[in-house]
């Protein structure tokens, strides 16, 4: 399809805008034009070379100014264009890139094969020598187009921000939970050891003994004599009395409190029982 | 985008630049983000409106020192608080058991808890579940060494949603439970008095 | 606050933990929110309300790879832009490439990028999409120097707003054209001497 025929490959000149934008810088001012032809001035050479990603870059950029058909490329022109810019780079002490050697030498390749004439057995399975040159071209190509259309993606950070608010938040210590279910199970513990070891006989006795125990004593905290009537609310019932009633006579027996009558049907006092206080 | 021209399209932008934002914004950024400057008074019309806009939601844009910026209602964060994976603080055995004691049979001293358990108690048990305000010393046990008698407090009942301690799990049920059951001792004898 | 119970009292929850959430959301989390599972349809269900709510706004709530969140559109970064002290990174040909190459080959290693850019690949492009998260290894190819493989992490997903690999732009046909080089059938170019 390709009406090249000329040797030399026009390169023709740059139109393409989006070419022309990524083309890089030279001594401050934008390098608006790619070299139109094959002379490129030695100061920039450098440049023009560091506007490609290497050398398969360059030989799309050949191509594709040449308006060539990739799939059908005509080796010698290429390969002679090419190796042009090679010997500019080397000509100018420009450290020559292996990468661009290397492809140099893929050229010349299979541009050496393709002058070979054919047998005709072999014809059937050997495949076009540019073939590999061809896949390796288009792979990259194929990579370059995905490289600008996930660069044209949104992203975080340049096209949109994340949102993230600030939490109000009182720092508040996390406190364990304790369930009754909890307190069962460490009692249930205690009991077990305590069968086992038969240390210590738990005793069994009216809880509510044990809460008015504490009860009366948190009343006498202060250290104070207090009334033995004022410990009692006749209000809460016959049985809240009775109970409390027990509380006190369990702390005496405990030697927890002392309780004083100064004469026959005065006031009498509790207090808490401070050491070395006679008891009752 | 086109530079706004609506109130609409100035709050647009603003809430958008407010929720982005891991600072307070002070008004004079906020009118940064316009090519022609609106001027302050119209940025504070605008975020006020704003402010209005959020109300009753689960954020407010709030005004402080260095800015405004939006933030979330404190009656939210019990529910943002179980996104964190945390795990739950737990109490170790020694300190679940001294309360078990404390509760049932109180008032006990650190010896009672001792000997019930069977091994010491450290002052760490105690003193977590002092700080914790389910215990604290009724009085003093007129014994060598006055030991603290220790009971547990209103606040453990109410933490625990109990109205009195007769609503703790009974013993009884606990120890049939282990085929454990002794006879119950007959009320404290009264002859102390 | 009590837990909700009408669909308004769950989604301002739930807009609230989406706008304060550090990273995205996924659906299993966010039924944590509440003391009772709603279930993940539920969920759904309420996230597509709330993302209705937030048509025409500065921000839009969207799902990628590990869940959903809040962010900006990209119509009001020209405006957001202006706050900014720094202007975010433009990355080179050479990273993009690379990174297009990781995307859609992975898991890939140093070695095979080289054989497709058909240049060296420096070791600040690979730091460079390292450091941002975007890459990273993800074992190593049992060949003579055990290169590693490299893969994109769901943080590239995120932050590129894709919820799986599947999402990433489509690439341009190119298996048609090279069955036709396969096909040697015309015949070889005679000018190629």
């Amino acid at each position: 399809m390709n009406s090249v025929t000329s040797a030399e490959l026009p390169l023709a000149p740059v139109e393409t805008p989006e070419q022309v934008a990524a083309v890089a810088r030279l001594y401050g001012e934008p390098l608006l034009k790619l070299p139109a032809d094959l002379y490129i001035p030695p100061e920039a050479l450098e440049v023009f070379l560091d506007a490609f990603e290497g050398p398969l870059d360059l030989l799309l950029y050949l191509i594709r100014k040449a308006n060539i058909d990739v799939l059908d490329i005509p080796m010698a022109a290429l390969t002679a264009q090419y190796l042009e810019y090679v010997e500019a780079m080397r000509r100018h002490n420009l450290e020559l890139a292996a990468d661009y050697l290397l492809i140099a030498a893929m050229l010349l390749e299979i541009k050496s094969r393709m002058l070979l004439p054919k047998s005709p057995r072999a014809v059937e399975e050997e495949e076009d020598p540019r073939a590999e040159l061809v896949r390796r071209l288009l792979d990259y190509e194929q990579m370059k187009q995905a490289a600008a259309k996930l660069d044209a993606i949104p992203r975080v950070g340049r096209d949109l921000e994340w949102v993230g608010i600030f939490v109000a938040e009182k720092v508040v210590e996390r406190l364990p939970e304790v369930g009754l279910h909890d307190l069962q199970l460490a009692w249930l513990r205690i009991a077990r050891q305590a069968k086992l070891t038969q240390h210590h006989h738990i005793r069994k006795e009216s809880l509510s003994v044990r809460e008015h125990m504490s009860r009366i004593l948190r009343c006498l905290q202060g250290g104070e004599f207090v009334v033995f009537d004022t410990l009692f609310d006749p209000a809460e019932g016959a049985a809240h009395l009775v109970v409390s009633f027990l509380a006190m006579l369990e702390l005496v027996k405990e030697r927890l409190v002392q309780i004083t009558q100064t004469a026959g049907f005065s006031p009498i006092y509790v207090k808490l029982n401070d050491a070395g206080t006679e008891h009752a | 985008m086109q530079e706004p021209s609506t109130p609409e399209e100035y709050t647009r932008i603003l809430e958008a630049a407010l929720l982005s934002a891991s600072e307070p914004r002070p008004v004079s950024a906020l009118r940064q983000l316009f090519a022609e400057d609106p001027g302050s008074d119209m940025i504070r019309r605008l975020l006020d409106g704003l402010r209005e806009q959020w109300q009753g939601r689960g954020v407010e844009l709030v005004q402080s020192a260095s800015g405004w910026r939006f933030q979330t209602r404190p009656e939210v964060q019990v529910f943002l608080d179980r996104l964190k994976d945390e795990k739950p603080p737990k109490y170790s055995r020694a300190v679940l058991e001294t309360l078990a004691i404390i509760a049932y049979r109180q008032p006990v001293t650190r010896g009672d808890i001792e000997d019930i358990r069977g091994v010491a108690v450290s002052t760490n048990v105690i003193k977590t579940l002092e700080s914790r305000g389910w215990i604290d010393a009724v009085g003093y046990r007129d014994t060598p060494g006055r030991p603290a008698l220790l009971a547990t407090t209103r606040r453990f009942l109410d933490e625990l949603g109990l109205r009195s301690l007769t609503e703790l799990p009974p013993l009884t049920e606990i120890e049939r439970m282990m085929d454990l059951v002794e006879l119950p001792e007959t009320d404290p004898t009264p002859d102390a008095a």
